[in-house]
């Protein structure tokens, strides 16, 4: 990745607002079709981006109610990989100590959720997330081809 | 400010088929479950969740439809899906969902395994 | 209009390059297929958007090669207006000394372009053109129903 | 970054029908064009375009069909469009593209009012 160039960088703020997720994976999707991914992938990256969105939108306790996107396509020469950044500026969590969900334990257990970021780590190739007081950013990249 | 998921329920002779259509976000999920408890109360054990006209779900829809499958492990009955995108059904396969729900390409092949009772619900893969 | 409060707003932000006007449209239908317009109108306010985004991609001469579009959903409780903002950080022109464009004049005329205007005005409900020395803003409305 | 409109060019016995798929936009506008000069120069002098799959449009690539109603103004020949978007047709008419080329629904309804002599090109409507 690194090395790479951003050949593309949209931005995207949406309101903390019901079905406002829908809105940030349309434009993931429009980048990862601008960069002629497949199908099947367009639509890792989409649901990725929509469960990023649900949990800034539910968790952060952000001030400003808003969610931050950063939609990068990177390459050297062609598009090889989209970047996107959800970003908010909440009360941030400490992500090495959210459990991890398993079916087993959610089966029986009083709290079913807790699956987004499994979810997204599972769809994405790469997840890095940054929290702290400043809020949460959750960065993650899928490679095109 | 969307439109809300669609369902339409096909109550056959042994099992039942929700059909659903739009995104499965905690309001769909919670739809769904209303629908498959009312089947249930109604004496339902088998059901059948045809995803055909769901392009979109979010985690906390699918949570929902745990809530579901618990309910039938309870009551020993079982809890089938098909006609998922590649997408749900891949995050059904990150979740574990698929070792306690059957997952099949189309209905007919879900029909043809719940008839031969062939979809673990009660733990039997798990 | 007036009285009406903003249900939502979305901003985008766009790099002066080519295709990008195709992100902005799908933020367009987002929004409005968020609030439920039909079919045909969201693809007018579709080709409305490209037309706008084209326009400053390829008129503004923008030092930053940004566009910035900002899309709002506007309401007394219910969404019944989607107001879109397309804007530039470039060199401006003057909307009324525009030609009006028209086919049997384009049909001998070398340059047969300049069609994007009234293609915006005839789609949308409510044009309005800001422009001057710090750019270009164009402000398209269309009712819900 | 995207890809490009594709075509498909279809010669019949007493026209040719241009199929497009994708956006067209300035590129697309002229692989159009160039089809379409290619045909004429051929000795085709009526054209359909069908839109079918087309489904969004820009105005600089609209102004360059514009062009080939000019050529076929010069040549007497005709050009009809078929199978487009609402919205499409909508901008078609905005424009007065409507009065120097047949717009039809489907591709039978234009090949009928093509085959009668019925599409006006040279400013017969104009
Ligand atoms: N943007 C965020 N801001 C604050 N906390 C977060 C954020 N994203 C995730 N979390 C924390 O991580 C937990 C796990 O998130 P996730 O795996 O997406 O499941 P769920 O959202 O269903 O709880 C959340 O319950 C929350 O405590
Ligand atoms: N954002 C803008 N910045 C500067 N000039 C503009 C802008 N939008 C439109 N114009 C001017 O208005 C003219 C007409 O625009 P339009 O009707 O869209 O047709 P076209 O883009 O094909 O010329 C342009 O040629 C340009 O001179």
């Amino acid at each position: 990745m690194a090395g790479q160039a951003i050949l593309r960088e949209v931005k995207l703020t949406l309101p903390m607002a019901p079905d406002m997720e829908i809105a940030a994976s349309k434009t993931a999707t429009a980048m990862a079709e601008l960069m002629t991914m497949s199908p099947d992938k367009i639509d890792e990256v989409r649901m990725a981006v929509v469960e990023a969105c649900i949990n800034a939108i539910e968790h952060s306790r952000a001030h400003d109610r808003k969610v931050y996107l950063t939609f990068e396509v990177l390459g050297e020469q062609v598009p090889e990989l989209l970047r996107i950044t959800v970003r908010d500026a909440g009360v941030g969590f400490a992500p090495g100590e959210v459990e991890e969900p398993s079916i087993e334990r959610k089966l029986t257990a009083e709290r079913k959720r807790g699956w987004g970021l499994k979810i997204i780590r599972g769809l994405m190739d790469e997840v890095e997330i940054e929290s702290g007081r400043d809020g949460t950013s959750i960065v993650m990249t899928k490679a095109r081809g | 400010m969307t439109e809300s998921l669609r369902l339409r329920v096909d109550r056959r002779d042994s099992l039942a088929v929700i059909y659903t259509e739009g995104y499965i976000n905690n309001q769909g999920g919670e739809e769904i479950a209303s629908a498959a408890y009312k089947l249930i109360a109604d004496g339902d054990k088998v059901l059948l969740l045809n995803l055909d006209g769901t392009k979109i779900v979010n985690s906390i829809g699918i949570s929902i439809l745990i809530e579901i499958i618990e309910k039938m492990l309870e009551i020993d009955g079982r809890l089938a899906f098909c006609c998922l995108t590649p997408t749900i059904e891949k995050t059904f396969h990150i979740m574990g969902l698929a070792q306690y729900a059957g997952i099949y390409p189309d209905e007919p092949a879900a029909l043809e395994a719940l008839a031969a009772g062939g979809t673990p619900t009660a733990g039997s893969a798990g």
